[in-house]
């Protein structure tokens, strides 16, 4: 079974919480460990309550936690808030500085990290304290813990390097009083194969390495995370960002952009993405390619700004009037975003179709570690044929070809005129209102649907002969999976089927693959959209399904529980 | 009519005696002059009769949605700023549906052309009250006229820190003729608001009610290099009086610029990073 | 059987043959026959080819004919472009002042329309000749047809009146002489139960009837007829209008008007639609009534800006990022929209959710003879609680309630505070991040669907034993209808299915009424959307589709000749 | 901090030293010096840290989504115009994603009261760069600082035609508190432009910074009816004087005066029109 302990750090926003987690988790992934965090917090800047929750492993994670061995409470709510969640085993550190006065009693400690940091040099370092009380709780040498903070605060000079080594050896020094019952072995390496990154970053690279250059944005979260790590890397590649006064802007400069011959892609959230809509369209009619992510929080409207959710796709199937043939994908875990983004950029360039890739915000925010697949493919190879740009003024943007894949030259080459219009267009880009043009137009650009249905793969289906199957989609893999596995090893028959790309889908192949099979479906949303889209698909009809919409993750603890409850009756 | 290099053999659909129809000889002849041919150009349009103008002319074309030629311009210029970009687009396509890309673009110095061929209606939707309509003309939709006062392009623009403000009117075609030319050469943002009498819905800016009230800056001593002047001329009382000719000039960092990557070559020039990525990825 | 001849009057767009059309109809409707006339028209405002059709019937009709028994071309293309769908018993009627040189012959008339307007006193009211011509034609009385002009002119003073008087009589007499097989007789009388409208018309006159004041708009074809019909009545009633700046603009303008009281509704297309998708999440989760009529017209993008389409529907069911209850409907004829505009509006305003009409070209722009039936009901009842305003500052907007429809007050009454937030939010309507609010929310929105779904109607079944079924949705219910008597006519044994509530509908009760049943779909989509509906909600597949994509109506002739096809295979 | 009948017991989430507090203190003491009652007035919110301004006063709230408050207001002032609205918005509310909102409120001349808190950055989603930020401010996503000129919004208003034009500053709160209701006394569109720092993400623009520069006009003898007065005093380099006050005031026609049927009473307080509506049925 190995070691599986998770640590949970509360506080207010600005109190740096995520820091303390991001040293543990270097820690332990020097230690050759296996980490998966992720963070709930609110819509504001300072105050109020936010946590981070830390996995460590000795065996790789695929999902968080809820129930916390560990709380770290750095102000004074935190440990009301969440202390009935903590194991009968676990341990409490509370902040003495953070309103928590008394003695440690119990399984409950209590230190004073700002007077502790005070010590060290500054206050200011309390949170690197705290790292150190509990990497000390956990089991890692001294040595590894400094290691983990020299290099960290290297760019930040010697005198912070200092302060924070003096703060953590202080924390450390605590620490190694507290008794806990699950401490790890920290004598491993890290490895090579391993990496931890979050999902952000995992979208931003895979764009980057599948040759996308542009990237118009509009803030909103939690879609900005995906752009902050691509402007982590401007200066460095030849990618412009530039910021839009709105999301309809936006998308429209994507497309632009795509016209005169650069990839380009948008991320956004749902309502930047309904302000897309009709520019999706224009990118289906005038078969420019571009991509847009979609970090989905939860709605509509406003909704819940830094949450998380799983409603938006079958918007997405469906988004703009009228029809026309599109990708849909949906990453289930920090190493498919980066293959799925790439994919997606790729595909969309191949069949000049747009592709939306839906994540959100608990995909985006959660780091883990992940097998280090992260490699330039040969997603960047052109689409566009150069050759035909000899062609001079016959050449035509929009030919009928059997595919239905025109051949794509790029504006102000030496000869080709190149028109596109997104009214219905003759084959020369043209605007025309002929029926029998308009007819052949739309069946133009769906007869690339076998093709792009082909691209895609169907579910991932675990233990084929399972009495039911957790089914579900994207962020929610891996909670699905751990939930499984927990789930087998009571003894419940259980297996799982995941989805993560979803649009367009074989049906008949799903149908196979489906009938006979009982599905509780797993879903962040309140009607359960991917039973919907399998009934659509193929008429099965779902046995029950599990749907948590209250804009946090779907813990497999909360699974598991919830598969109870529905066997019972 | 003479023939050009840029004709295309597309009907026209505009009807008969519409003011677009000098505008698109304009710019015709502005092209030429230039020794353009029809692959040197990108003509991005909007949606409206004026946004038809890319139709019938033979050049590379960009013609989206309603109220989105400058955001699409926008890409296109990142991706390739070497594209010769000119935009025609309607009163009602960038000060009404567009109004928010207009001062956007403005603020970018965005460096394209902007033809607003503004007839002070929509024409192509069959004459409801546009941005720039006048308050005493009633249509089927707002039969006591607009509810709203008309918006006065050029100061707008001038106050936004557009870097080349003009006035053309269809009418006056070898001037009009004239500034495209200008403004095509200004690097950065170039405007000209062009009147353009539509006959089929606006019976009270026709042809010779302009004809009666434009005056040639060129004839007034105006001085386009001074901004105050420039705003006093943009706010003349427009039933009066309607100066035409380059307002306002002066350059300033055109968008690309505003770009360390793009100092060296255009985005598209660049070959693929890969080698640059994969040192960003071997670093996680 | 009865008569039942269609007249295609054609020519360039500026000619005026809608006049033509309209002056034939108000003749026929005189004498008691029944019309129905649809146009055909290019995005252009002068030149090109448009076309009116206009059938007559000595009984009710409820579908235009592609196949005309008098062509009328005004211009010389139009003979050109119509001669192959002239009926071999019909008469082609020539303008021969609009270049079609040469003399009668054959079934081929030629008039010189210009010259006879000039000698009747001015070239401008040469369509009045033509409408003489036609008239007399068709066998009406010179009473008849003296009396239309008359009135039709009166408003335009004496001399206008007398002009046209004097064309049409000059017109009338050379029709005279024109030989056609299918006179009708015009002894009848008007009847006061019936009337001939467009569906633009009845939908501004449903919300007229149904209390709507406020339309705020932004141009759109084809959505911007029905606007133009509420301007009409301005002035008369209580009603304002906002020309607003795009459609954002005109969606949120419509949510503060109703949340301060006043019930509103937005015309638009699918563009524009697109746009809106915001704003109607915006609605649903504030739980704000509004009614958006989404005149369909062929897309993606800006598609085919006067043309018809029924592609909006899966899209209208799930526009906007996350979930909400939302009302879909599609009316099927003129009388219909009526009756439906009125209910969209009351059970938007009794739910409190948004509300969501399909209409498209085809329904907006064609006329028809229909039961006059278009009464004030009480659809204009208010469903504002104002008892509830003197609970003062305890009031809450979001007060959970058993059915899920909160008290609703207006703001700044004498006593309650009225809080909306596009958050999600606690009863007090303030924002609230809590988990256990926001399920709770989620489902007090959602508690309405049941209560919802038996305010709808499933569709309308027509030989329930048939065969098979002609299964459509909205404005092509005509059509289908027409389509399916005729094949009955000729032995084949179909029915039909129509939808005119499409969401949400009774999943169960739809079963049971689609199982064992044959459908063939007819739609104005390329991917059968109705079809995927269907598949959804019951599991039930279709047999075949019959899809129309071209921009055009499904004429009932071309579902004949389908299904003839479809059954020959 | 003294209390008001305008308190909530909401916890308010701004960070701590954030110049919203002043300017929601300003807010109550204008509402207070007009003897008003929470329920006389109905504030309307955009989305940001400005638009949760509504939260944390006692009175009708509408808060509906980025850029769209303006848009909100018009149609609540359309179904009643006897409403007294109040709208708090950000600079990247107003200015960015609702800058076409901005320019329609204007030209109609729309009788509420616009305050945006200009904090130069968008605060809510974590310190991007906003129309008006600093060419000089470098930011997580724009590291170069802006690629887009900062948007002068008091001259914009300006131009397009603005009847009260203010600007104010939380760190002067009286003087706010005196705009505030002198704007909400202005029958047509009001606007305050209110420099308000945001300690975490504006380093540049800060109390100090602009406590440095504020200069209230009436100290100066500005004459705030003369436009070309007022246009020159807006676009005063920002960087070395901030004049504060009113620039501009020219009563006008307010939006609601421009639809007949508004003259008698709001639309709200219309009975059913079933007789007429029954009229024009039967003469279809
Ligand atoms: C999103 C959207 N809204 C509305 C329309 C309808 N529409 C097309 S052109 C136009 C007005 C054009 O006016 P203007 O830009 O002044 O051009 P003009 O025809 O007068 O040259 C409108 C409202 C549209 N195509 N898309
Ligand atoms: C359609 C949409 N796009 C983006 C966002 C994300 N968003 C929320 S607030 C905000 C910026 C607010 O900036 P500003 O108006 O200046 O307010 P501040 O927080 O600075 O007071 C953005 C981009 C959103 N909520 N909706
Ligand atoms: S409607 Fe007006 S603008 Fe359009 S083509 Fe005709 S005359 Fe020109
Ligand atoms: S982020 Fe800035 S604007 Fe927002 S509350 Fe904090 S200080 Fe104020
Ligand atoms: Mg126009
Ligand atoms: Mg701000």
């Amino acid at each position: 079974m190995g070691n599986d302990i998770t640590i949970l750090i509360g506080g207010k926003a600005g109190q740096g919480i995520q820091t303390i987690g991001a040293i543990l988790a270097g820690i332990c992934h020097d230690a050759g460990l296996f980490v998966f965090s992720t963070d709930d917090f609110q819509s504001r800047i300072r105050g109020g309550h936010s946590f981070h929750l830390l996995r460590v492993g000795s065996r790789p994670l695929s999902a968080p936690s809820i129930r916390p061995d560990i709380l770290v409470a750095i102000d004074e709510n935190t440990y009301d808030i969440h202390r009935e969640k903590l194991m009968s085993s676990g341990i409490a550190i509370l902040n003495k500085n953070g309103g928590n006065d008394g003695d440690s009693k119990g399984n409950i400690y209590r230190v004073p990290l700002q007077d502790l940091a005070a010590e060290a040099g500054g206050k200011i370092a309390s949170n690197t304290v705290a790292a150190g009380v509990v990497a000390a709780v956990m089991g890692a040498g001294l040595d590894r813990v400094r290691a983990v903070i020299e290099s960290r605060f290297e760019a930040k000079g010697e005198k912070v390097q200092t302060l924070n080594l003096a703060a953590v050896e202080k924390g450390y020094g605590q620490g190694r009083d507290i008794c806990f019952q699950s401490p790890f072995s920290f004598d491993g390496e890290k490895s090579p194969d391993h990496v931890v990154m979050a999902g952000a970053k995992a979208a931003a690279l895979g764009a980057l390495a599948a040759d996308c250059r542009f990237f118009p944005f509009y803030p909103m979260s939690p879609g900005t995370g995906i752009v902050t790590e691509v402007a982590a890397n401007l200066g460095k590649l030849p990618v412009v960002m530039e910021q839009a006064e709105d999301e309809i802007a936006a998308v429209n400069m994507a497309i632009g952009a795509s016209y005169a011959g650069i990839r380009s892609l948008v991320a956004t959230s749902g309502g930047g993405f309904s302000l897309m809509v009709e520019g999706l369209g224009l990118s289906g009619i005038t078969e420019t390619p571009m991509v847009i992510i979609n970090a989905q929080r939860p709605g509509p409207a406003t909704g819940l700004a830094t949450r998380t959710a799983q409603a938006d796709l079958l918007f997405s199937i469906h988004a703009s009037q009228d029809e026309f043939p599109r990708f849909v994908f949906a990453p289930g875990s920090v190493l498919d975003t980066f293959k799925t983004v790439k994919r997606a950029v790729m595909l969309s360039e191949k069949y000049q179709v747009p592709a939306i890739v839906l994540m959100d915000q608990y995909l985006t925010d959660s780091a883990r570690t992940e097998t280090n697949d992260f490699v330039v493919g040969d997603e960047h190879h052109s689409y566009i044929q150069d050759t035909e740009m000899y062609q001079g003024e016959t050449y035509h943007r929009y030919k009928i070809t059997e595919d239905g894949v025109s051949p794509r030259c790029l504006p102000c080459t030496p000869h080709a005129l190149v028109r596109v219009a997104g009214n219905e267009h003759t084959p020369d880009g043209l605007p025309s209102e002929e029926p029998l043009n308009r007819v052949a137009m739309v069946d133009k650009r769906f007869v690339k649907l076998p093709a792009m249905t082909r691209e895609l793969r169907l579910p991932s289906v675990f233990c084929n002969n399972s009495s039911f199957f957790l089914t579900g989609w994207g962020s929610s893999k891996g909670c699905i999976m751990e939930a499984c596995l927990h789930l087998r090893e009571e003894g419940i028959d259980a297996g799982w089927i995941i989805f993560e790309d979803l649009w367009p889908l074989d049906a008949q192949g799903l149908k196979d693959m489906l009938t006979g099979k009982r599905l509780i479906m797993v879903e962040g949303n309140a009607t359960s959209q991917l039973g919907t889209l399998i009934r659509t698909l193929t008429g099965i009809e779902y046995l029950a399904a599990i749907l948590k919409y209250d804009g946090r993750p779907i813990y497999p603890e909360y699974i598991v529980e919830r598969v109870k409850d529905i066997q019972a009756n | 009519m003479t023939t050009s290099i840029f004709d295309t053999d597309r009907e026209n659909q505009w009807c008969p005696g519409c003011g677009n129809f000098a505008i698109l000889a304009a710019m015709k002849q502005a092209f030429e002059d230039q020794n353009l041919k029809p692959r040197d150009i990108l003509l991005v349009g909007g949606i409206g009769q004026a946004g038809k103008t890319p139709h019938y002319l033979a050049c590379n074309m960009l013609h989206g949605l309603h109220g989105r030629a400058l955001p699409m311009a926008t890409g296109a210029k990142l991706a390739n700023h070497h594209l010769n970009v000119v935009v025609s687009s309607g009163d009602g396509d960038c000060y009404g549906e567009g109004g928010n890309h207009f001062l956007a673009a403005i603020r970018r110095n965005l460096d394209i052309t902007l033809l607003v061929h503004n007839n002070q209606v929509y024409g192509l939707t069959k004459g409801q009250s546009s941005p720039t309509t006048d308050l005493a003309m009633g249509t089927k939709l707002t039969p006591g006229g607009p509810t709203s006062t008309p918006l006065n392009p050029l100061a707008l623009a001038l106050t936004a820190g557009a870097g080349f403000v003009a006035r053309g009117f269809s009418g006056a075609g070898e001037q009009l003729a004239g500034l495209i030319q200008e403004a095509m050469n200004f690097r950065g943002f170039a405007m000209i608001d062009i009147f353009q009498p539509c006959v089929s819905f606006n019976k009270i800016n026709t042809h010779l009610w302009y004809k009666e009230r434009v005056k040639d800056l060129g004839d007034t001593g105006h001085d386009p290099t001074d901004l105050p002047q420039a705003l006093a001329v943009a706010m003349t009382e427009p039933g009066t009086q309607i100066p035409t000719g380059v307002l306002y000039r002066k350059p300033g960092v055109p968008f690309q610029d505003r770009f360390t990557v793009l100092k060296d070559k255009a985005l598209t020039d660049y070959p693929f990073a890969g080698d640059q990525i994969n040192d960003i990825l071997s670093g996680i």
